[in-house]
Protein backbone atom coordinates (compact mmCIF):
# COMPACT_ATOMS: atom_id res chain seq x y z
CA UNK A 1 0.00 0.00 0.00
CA UNK A 2 0.98 3.82 -0.38
CA UNK A 3 0.16 6.20 2.27
CA UNK A 4 -1.81 9.84 1.68
CA UNK A 5 -0.72 12.19 5.00
CA UNK A 6 -3.43 15.47 5.39
CA UNK A 7 -1.30 18.30 7.31
CA UNK A 8 -3.38 21.20 9.43
CA UNK A 9 -7.49 21.70 8.23
CA UNK A 10 -7.16 18.90 5.93
CA UNK A 11 -6.85 16.37 8.58
CA UNK A 12 -9.99 17.72 9.57
CA UNK A 13 -11.71 17.25 6.37
CA UNK A 14 -10.46 13.57 5.77
CA UNK A 15 -11.61 12.87 9.41
CA UNK A 16 -7.69 11.28 9.88
CA UNK A 17 -4.61 12.10 9.76
CA UNK A 18 -3.63 9.87 6.74
CA UNK A 19 -4.78 6.99 4.83
CA UNK A 20 -3.29 4.08 2.92
CA UNK A 21 -4.35 3.43 -0.31
CA UNK A 22 -3.42 1.78 -3.22
CA UNK A 23 -0.62 2.14 -5.10
CA UNK A 24 -0.83 3.67 -8.79
CA UNK A 25 -1.09 7.29 -10.62
CA UNK A 26 -2.03 9.94 -8.29
CA UNK A 27 -4.80 11.12 -10.25
CA UNK A 28 -6.39 7.55 -10.07
CA UNK A 29 -5.72 7.41 -6.16
CA UNK A 30 -7.60 11.23 -5.60
CA UNK A 31 -10.73 9.98 -8.12
CA UNK A 32 -11.02 7.37 -5.73
CA UNK A 33 -12.07 9.87 -2.91
CA UNK A 34 -14.56 11.40 -1.53
CA UNK A 35 -15.34 14.51 -4.04
CA UNK A 36 -15.10 16.95 -1.51
CA UNK A 37 -11.84 15.48 -0.33
CA UNK A 38 -10.54 15.49 -3.17
CA UNK A 39 -11.50 19.45 -4.39
CA UNK A 40 -10.06 20.54 -0.90
CA UNK A 41 -6.60 18.49 -1.83
CA UNK A 42 -6.43 20.18 -5.29
CA UNK A 43 -7.24 23.24 -3.51
CA UNK A 44 -4.87 26.44 -5.22
CA UNK A 45 -2.80 27.08 -1.96
CA UNK A 46 -2.13 23.12 -1.35
CA UNK A 47 1.29 21.86 -1.48
CA UNK A 48 2.49 18.30 -1.99
CA UNK A 49 5.50 16.43 -1.26
CA UNK A 50 6.28 12.67 -2.07
CA UNK A 51 8.22 10.69 0.55
CA UNK A 52 9.37 14.32 2.20
CA UNK A 53 10.07 16.14 -1.00
CA UNK A 54 7.96 19.04 -2.57
CA UNK A 55 6.67 18.03 -5.72
CA UNK A 56 6.10 20.82 -8.63
CA UNK A 57 3.70 19.42 -10.16
CA UNK A 58 1.54 16.05 -9.55
CA UNK A 59 1.04 15.22 -13.11
CA UNK A 60 2.55 12.00 -14.56
CA UNK A 61 3.44 10.93 -10.23
CA UNK A 62 3.03 7.53 -9.34
CA UNK A 63 2.78 6.29 -6.21
CA UNK A 64 4.88 2.85 -5.80
CA UNK A 65 4.18 0.49 -2.81
CA UNK A 66 5.51 2.20 0.65
CA UNK A 67 5.40 6.30 -0.96
CA UNK A 68 3.79 8.87 1.33
CA UNK A 69 2.51 11.65 -0.84
CA UNK A 70 1.77 14.52 1.77
CA UNK A 71 -0.96 17.59 1.22
CA UNK A 72 0.52 20.48 3.07
CA UNK A 73 -1.62 23.80 2.92
CA UNK A 74 -0.17 26.95 4.10
CA UNK A 75 1.79 27.08 7.31
CA UNK A 76 1.51 29.11 9.95
CA UNK A 77 4.37 28.17 12.46
CA UNK A 78 6.21 29.66 15.00
CA UNK B 1 28.21 24.10 13.76
CA UNK B 2 24.54 25.05 14.70
CA UNK B 3 22.27 23.98 17.62
CA UNK B 4 18.52 22.88 15.62
CA UNK B 5 15.90 20.63 17.58
CA UNK B 6 12.65 19.98 17.41
CA UNK B 7 11.20 19.49 20.66
CA UNK B 8 8.08 17.09 21.60
CA UNK B 9 8.16 17.98 25.16
CA UNK B 10 8.04 21.37 27.25
CA UNK B 11 11.56 23.17 27.39
CA UNK B 12 12.94 25.44 30.01
CA UNK B 13 14.22 28.51 27.87
CA UNK B 14 16.31 29.84 30.64
CA UNK B 15 17.82 26.60 30.79
CA UNK B 16 18.51 26.51 27.11
CA UNK B 17 19.86 30.46 27.05
CA UNK B 18 22.14 29.67 29.94
CA UNK B 19 23.87 26.87 28.04
CA UNK B 20 24.27 28.00 24.66
CA UNK B 21 26.02 32.15 26.98
CA UNK B 22 27.74 29.21 28.81
CA UNK B 23 29.24 27.97 24.92
CA UNK B 24 29.68 31.11 23.60
CA UNK B 25 31.77 32.83 26.54
CA UNK B 26 33.46 35.10 24.45
CA UNK B 27 31.50 36.36 21.52
CA UNK B 28 30.62 40.06 21.29
CA UNK B 29 26.95 39.71 20.92
CA UNK B 30 24.39 37.01 21.68
CA UNK B 31 20.95 37.81 20.49
CA UNK B 32 18.34 35.35 22.02
CA UNK B 33 14.29 35.83 20.27
CA UNK B 34 11.89 33.76 23.11
CA UNK B 35 8.46 33.05 21.39
CA UNK B 36 5.52 32.43 23.96
CA UNK B 37 2.34 31.07 24.32
CA UNK B 38 0.48 34.50 24.92
CA UNK B 39 -2.01 34.43 27.55
CA UNK B 40 -4.69 36.68 25.79
CA UNK B 41 -7.87 36.22 23.72
CA UNK B 42 -9.21 33.99 25.29
CA UNK B 43 -6.98 30.85 24.27
CA UNK B 44 -6.70 27.84 26.37
CA UNK B 45 -4.39 26.08 24.38
CA UNK B 46 -1.85 25.78 21.30
CA UNK B 47 -1.07 22.79 19.14
CA UNK B 48 1.62 23.36 16.61
CA UNK B 49 1.74 20.00 14.28
CA UNK B 50 4.89 19.20 12.25
CA UNK B 51 5.47 16.94 9.28
CA UNK B 52 8.37 14.45 10.70
CA UNK B 53 10.17 13.92 6.98
CA UNK B 54 10.23 17.64 6.53
CA UNK B 55 9.96 19.83 9.52
CA UNK B 56 13.40 19.03 11.18
CA UNK B 57 14.92 18.97 7.42
CA UNK B 58 13.48 22.47 6.90
CA UNK B 59 14.90 23.87 10.38
CA UNK B 60 18.28 22.61 9.57
CA UNK B 61 18.80 24.32 5.56
CA UNK B 62 17.70 27.48 7.43
CA UNK B 63 20.57 27.31 9.65
CA UNK B 64 23.41 26.43 6.95
CA UNK B 65 21.26 29.49 5.03
CA UNK B 66 21.73 31.95 8.18
CA UNK B 67 24.84 31.15 8.64
CA UNK B 68 25.89 31.43 5.25
CA UNK B 69 24.84 34.79 5.44
CA UNK B 70 25.89 36.20 8.71
CA UNK B 71 29.44 35.40 10.39
CA UNK B 72 28.04 34.04 13.50
CA UNK B 73 29.88 32.49 16.02
CA UNK B 74 26.71 30.17 17.06
CA UNK B 75 23.44 29.62 16.28
CA UNK B 76 21.10 27.56 18.26
CA UNK B 77 17.35 26.84 16.82
CA UNK B 78 14.68 25.47 18.97
CA UNK B 79 10.92 24.61 17.95
CA UNK B 80 8.24 22.85 19.86
CA UNK B 81 5.54 20.35 18.39
CA UNK B 82 2.70 19.68 19.81
CA UNK B 83 0.20 20.97 22.13
CA UNK B 84 1.04 24.39 24.36
CA UNK B 85 -0.48 26.29 27.38
CA UNK B 86 -0.07 30.15 28.01
CA UNK B 87 3.16 30.95 28.97
CA UNK B 88 4.74 27.99 27.62
CA UNK B 89 8.11 28.42 24.92
CA UNK B 90 7.67 28.18 21.47
CA UNK B 91 10.73 28.56 19.73
CA UNK B 92 13.86 30.02 20.90
CA UNK B 93 16.64 31.07 18.67
CA UNK B 94 19.93 32.32 19.85
CA UNK B 95 22.63 33.72 17.82
CA UNK B 96 26.44 34.96 19.16
CA UNK B 97 28.63 36.65 16.40
CA UNK B 98 31.60 39.43 17.42
CA UNK B 99 29.83 41.85 16.07
CA UNK B 100 26.24 43.02 17.49
CA UNK B 101 24.41 43.54 13.90
CA UNK B 102 25.30 40.26 12.66
CA UNK B 103 23.40 38.87 15.83
CA UNK B 104 20.34 40.94 15.83
CA UNK B 105 20.19 40.27 11.74
CA UNK B 106 20.50 36.41 11.94
CA UNK B 107 18.07 35.81 14.80
CA UNK B 108 15.44 38.07 13.55
CA UNK B 109 15.86 36.63 9.82
CA UNK B 110 16.05 33.08 11.58
CA UNK B 111 12.39 34.34 13.47
CA UNK B 112 10.93 35.66 10.68
CA UNK B 113 11.44 32.22 8.29
CA UNK B 114 10.66 30.24 11.07
CA UNK B 115 7.16 31.99 11.51
CA UNK B 116 6.44 32.14 7.46
CA UNK B 117 8.47 28.98 5.49
CA UNK B 118 8.54 26.24 8.30
CA UNK B 119 6.55 23.33 8.29
CA UNK B 120 4.56 23.98 11.19
CA UNK B 121 0.57 23.58 11.27
CA UNK B 122 -0.97 25.74 14.22
CA UNK B 123 -4.75 25.46 15.37
CA UNK B 124 -5.61 27.48 18.87
CA UNK B 125 -8.42 26.35 21.52
CA UNK B 126 -10.78 28.58 22.75
CA UNK B 127 -14.11 28.14 24.35
CA UNK B 128 -15.27 27.59 21.06
CA UNK B 129 -12.93 24.16 20.33
CA UNK B 130 -9.97 24.22 18.58
CA UNK B 131 -9.52 26.23 15.14
CA UNK B 132 -6.43 25.87 12.30
CA UNK B 133 -4.90 29.19 11.90
CA UNK B 134 -4.37 30.54 8.42
CA UNK B 135 -1.16 32.28 7.64
CA UNK B 136 -0.98 36.27 8.48
CA UNK B 137 -0.30 38.57 5.90
CA UNK B 138 2.64 39.82 7.46
CA UNK B 139 4.39 36.77 7.52
CA UNK B 140 5.11 37.79 4.43
CA UNK B 141 5.71 41.43 4.37
CA UNK B 142 8.25 40.02 7.26
CA UNK B 143 9.92 37.62 5.31
CA UNK B 144 10.20 40.11 2.09
CA UNK B 145 12.37 42.08 4.34
CA UNK B 146 15.54 39.82 2.99
CA UNK B 147 14.89 39.53 -0.41
CA UNK B 148 18.19 41.05 -2.13
CA UNK C 1 7.88 50.11 34.27
CA UNK C 2 11.19 49.36 32.94
CA UNK C 3 14.35 47.83 35.00
CA UNK C 4 17.00 49.73 34.06
CA UNK C 5 20.52 49.42 36.49
CA UNK C 6 24.29 50.11 36.46
CA UNK C 7 26.05 47.46 38.03
CA UNK C 8 29.35 48.60 39.53
CA UNK C 9 29.96 44.35 39.90
CA UNK C 10 30.04 41.51 37.86
CA UNK C 11 26.36 39.98 36.71
CA UNK C 12 24.85 37.06 36.03
CA UNK C 13 23.40 37.18 32.37
CA UNK C 14 21.81 33.92 32.42
CA UNK C 15 20.03 35.08 36.14
CA UNK C 16 19.13 38.61 34.78
CA UNK C 17 17.82 36.58 31.68
CA UNK C 18 15.56 34.14 33.67
CA UNK C 19 14.46 36.53 35.57
CA UNK C 20 13.19 38.92 33.08
CA UNK C 21 11.16 36.01 31.09
CA UNK C 22 9.70 34.88 34.61
CA UNK C 23 8.70 38.40 34.83
CA UNK C 24 7.00 38.44 31.62
CA UNK C 25 5.81 34.57 31.18
CA UNK C 26 2.56 35.66 28.11
CA UNK C 27 4.62 38.01 26.56
CA UNK C 28 4.30 37.00 22.89
CA UNK C 29 8.04 38.28 22.01
CA UNK C 30 11.74 38.58 24.21
CA UNK C 31 14.80 39.46 22.56
CA UNK C 32 17.58 39.86 24.84
CA UNK C 33 21.05 41.28 23.68
CA UNK C 34 24.11 40.15 25.96
CA UNK C 35 27.20 42.03 25.34
CA UNK C 36 30.38 40.56 26.18
CA UNK C 37 33.93 41.12 26.42
CA UNK C 38 35.28 39.50 23.52
CA UNK C 39 38.51 37.14 23.91
CA UNK C 40 40.27 38.53 21.00
CA UNK C 41 43.15 41.14 20.11
CA UNK C 42 45.11 40.85 22.85
CA UNK C 43 42.59 42.14 25.34
CA UNK C 44 43.27 41.41 28.53
CA UNK C 45 40.88 43.68 30.22
CA UNK C 46 38.63 46.57 29.89
CA UNK C 47 37.34 49.12 31.87
CA UNK C 48 34.13 51.46 31.65
CA UNK C 49 33.79 54.62 33.31
CA UNK C 50 30.31 56.20 34.19
CA UNK C 51 29.43 59.51 35.51
CA UNK C 52 27.33 59.72 38.42
CA UNK C 53 24.96 62.23 37.57
CA UNK C 54 24.54 61.24 34.42
CA UNK C 55 24.84 57.68 33.39
CA UNK C 56 22.48 55.74 35.12
CA UNK C 57 19.70 58.98 34.32
CA UNK C 58 20.30 58.60 30.85
CA UNK C 59 19.85 55.16 30.62
CA UNK C 60 16.67 55.71 31.98
CA UNK C 61 15.60 58.55 29.62
CA UNK C 62 16.53 55.97 27.20
CA UNK C 63 14.44 53.36 28.18
CA UNK C 64 11.68 56.03 28.64
CA UNK C 65 12.15 56.71 25.12
CA UNK C 66 12.16 53.17 23.79
CA UNK C 67 8.80 52.66 25.46
CA UNK C 68 7.08 55.52 23.78
CA UNK C 69 8.57 54.43 20.30
CA UNK C 70 7.13 50.65 20.67
CA UNK C 71 4.37 48.56 23.14
CA UNK C 72 6.41 47.17 25.32
CA UNK C 73 5.42 44.50 28.28
CA UNK C 74 8.66 44.76 29.63
CA UNK C 75 11.80 46.37 29.31
CA UNK C 76 15.36 45.74 31.09
CA UNK C 77 18.74 47.67 30.59
CA UNK C 78 21.46 46.10 32.67
CA UNK C 79 25.12 48.00 32.04
CA UNK C 80 28.31 47.05 33.88
CA UNK C 81 30.82 49.78 34.60
CA UNK C 82 34.05 49.35 36.13
CA UNK C 83 36.88 46.43 34.94
CA UNK C 84 36.27 43.64 33.25
CA UNK C 85 37.84 40.89 31.83
CA UNK C 86 37.34 38.71 28.82
CA UNK C 87 33.91 36.80 28.47
CA UNK C 88 32.41 39.07 31.19
CA UNK C 89 28.82 40.46 30.78
CA UNK C 90 29.09 44.07 29.60
CA UNK C 91 25.62 44.98 29.06
CA UNK C 92 22.23 43.08 28.59
CA UNK C 93 19.21 44.63 27.02
CA UNK C 94 15.67 42.66 26.99
CA UNK C 95 13.00 43.74 25.31
CA UNK C 96 9.42 41.84 25.72
CA UNK C 97 6.02 42.33 23.43
CA UNK C 98 2.94 41.14 22.36
CA UNK C 99 4.64 41.12 18.96
CA UNK C 100 7.74 39.70 17.68
CA UNK C 101 8.94 42.56 15.53
CA UNK C 102 8.19 44.99 18.05
CA UNK C 103 10.61 43.15 20.78
CA UNK C 104 13.47 43.36 18.09
CA UNK C 105 13.23 47.00 17.30
CA UNK C 106 12.78 48.15 20.80
CA UNK C 107 16.24 45.83 21.76
CA UNK C 108 17.99 47.25 18.67
CA UNK C 109 17.02 50.55 19.43
CA UNK C 110 18.46 50.91 23.03
CA UNK C 111 21.34 48.49 22.23
CA UNK C 112 22.66 51.15 19.31
CA UNK C 113 21.70 54.58 21.50
CA UNK C 114 23.33 52.44 24.71
CA UNK C 115 26.46 52.39 22.51
CA UNK C 116 26.90 55.50 20.94
CA UNK C 117 24.89 57.66 23.39
CA UNK C 118 25.33 56.25 26.91
CA UNK C 119 27.91 58.37 29.30
CA UNK C 120 30.24 55.51 29.24
CA UNK C 121 34.31 55.93 28.42
CA UNK C 122 36.28 52.72 27.62
CA UNK C 123 39.39 51.56 27.65
CA UNK C 124 41.37 48.29 27.10
CA UNK C 125 44.76 46.79 28.27
CA UNK C 126 47.00 45.03 26.33
CA UNK C 127 50.03 44.03 26.61
CA UNK C 128 51.08 47.56 25.79
CA UNK C 129 49.18 49.26 28.35
CA UNK C 130 45.69 50.83 29.07
CA UNK C 131 44.37 52.53 25.93
CA UNK C 132 41.35 55.02 25.47
CA UNK C 133 38.80 53.89 23.26
CA UNK C 134 37.55 56.30 20.71
CA UNK C 135 33.77 55.69 19.05
CA UNK C 136 33.66 53.83 15.35
CA UNK C 137 32.30 55.55 13.08
CA UNK C 138 30.10 52.62 12.57
CA UNK C 139 28.17 53.51 15.80
CA UNK C 140 26.87 56.61 14.74
CA UNK C 141 25.66 55.20 11.54
CA UNK C 142 23.88 52.62 13.36
CA UNK C 143 21.73 55.16 15.31
CA UNK C 144 21.10 57.10 12.57
CA UNK C 145 19.14 54.29 10.98
CA UNK C 146 16.90 55.68 14.00
CA UNK C 147 16.10 59.26 12.71
CA UNK C 148 12.82 59.81 11.47
CA UNK D 1 35.92 75.03 46.60
CA UNK D 2 34.28 74.00 42.95
CA UNK D 3 35.28 70.83 41.41
CA UNK D 4 36.37 69.94 37.93
CA UNK D 5 35.85 66.45 36.55
CA UNK D 6 37.80 64.72 33.45
CA UNK D 7 36.50 61.74 32.22
CA UNK D 8 37.99 59.36 29.54
CA UNK D 9 41.75 60.75 28.29
CA UNK D 10 40.86 63.54 30.13
CA UNK D 11 41.63 61.89 32.96
CA UNK D 12 45.11 60.73 31.71
CA UNK D 13 45.69 64.77 30.74
CA UNK D 14 45.02 66.15 33.82
CA UNK D 15 46.76 63.34 35.97
CA UNK D 16 43.68 63.16 38.20
CA UNK D 17 39.81 62.31 37.81
CA UNK D 18 39.12 65.36 39.25
CA UNK D 19 40.60 68.56 40.41
CA UNK D 20 39.19 71.87 43.32
CA UNK D 21 39.32 74.73 42.13
CA UNK D 22 38.24 77.96 43.37
CA UNK D 23 35.14 79.20 42.93
CA UNK D 24 34.61 81.50 39.77
CA UNK D 25 33.60 82.42 35.81
CA UNK D 26 35.46 78.92 33.60
CA UNK D 27 37.49 81.46 31.24
CA UNK D 28 39.20 82.38 34.94
CA UNK D 29 39.46 78.85 36.35
CA UNK D 30 40.20 77.47 33.17
CA UNK D 31 43.21 80.00 32.61
CA UNK D 32 44.48 79.33 35.88
CA UNK D 33 45.12 75.54 34.57
CA UNK D 34 48.25 74.21 32.70
CA UNK D 35 47.83 75.78 29.33
CA UNK D 36 48.24 72.13 27.81
CA UNK D 37 45.26 71.00 30.16
CA UNK D 38 43.12 74.19 28.67
CA UNK D 39 43.96 73.39 25.45
CA UNK D 40 42.34 69.46 25.72
CA UNK D 41 39.21 70.75 27.77
CA UNK D 42 38.22 73.34 24.96
CA UNK D 43 38.15 70.78 22.34
CA UNK D 44 35.84 71.02 19.86
CA UNK D 45 34.76 67.49 20.71
CA UNK D 46 34.92 68.00 24.79
CA UNK D 47 31.38 68.52 26.02
CA UNK D 48 30.94 70.33 29.71
CA UNK D 49 28.25 68.93 32.32
CA UNK D 50 27.17 71.34 35.07
CA UNK D 51 26.31 70.00 37.75
CA UNK D 52 25.38 66.61 35.85
CA UNK D 53 23.53 69.39 33.30
CA UNK D 54 25.30 69.24 29.64
CA UNK D 55 26.16 72.83 28.44
CA UNK D 56 25.42 74.22 25.50
CA UNK D 57 27.54 76.99 26.08
CA UNK D 58 30.19 77.72 28.48
CA UNK D 59 30.69 81.07 28.10
CA UNK D 60 29.32 83.38 30.97
CA UNK D 61 29.15 79.86 33.03
CA UNK D 62 30.10 81.03 37.24
CA UNK D 63 31.49 77.97 39.15
CA UNK D 64 29.80 78.91 42.70
CA UNK D 65 30.45 76.85 45.44
CA UNK D 66 30.19 73.06 45.44
CA UNK D 67 29.57 73.43 41.89
CA UNK D 68 31.31 70.49 39.39
CA UNK D 69 31.89 70.66 36.06
CA UNK D 70 32.59 67.87 34.14
CA UNK D 71 34.50 67.36 30.88
CA UNK D 72 33.28 64.89 28.53
CA UNK D 73 35.20 63.59 25.82
CA UNK D 74 33.55 61.34 22.95
CA UNK D 75 31.71 58.36 24.79
CA UNK D 76 32.74 54.85 23.81
CA UNK D 77 30.22 52.50 25.91
CA UNK D 78 28.53 49.20 25.14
Amino acid sequence: MAKLVFMGRLEDVAGAPEMAVKPGPVEQVLAALEPALAVELLGEKIRMALNGRLLTDVGGIVLAQGDELAFLPPVSGG
Amino acid sequence: MADVRLSLDAFDPAVEIAGFNARHPNAGGIVTFLGQVRDSGGVEALELQHYEPMTLPGMQELARVTERRWPLEGLLILHRSGVMLPGDAIVLVCAAARHRRDAFAAADFAMDHLKSESWFWKREKTAAGWRWIEPRPEDHEDISRWRI
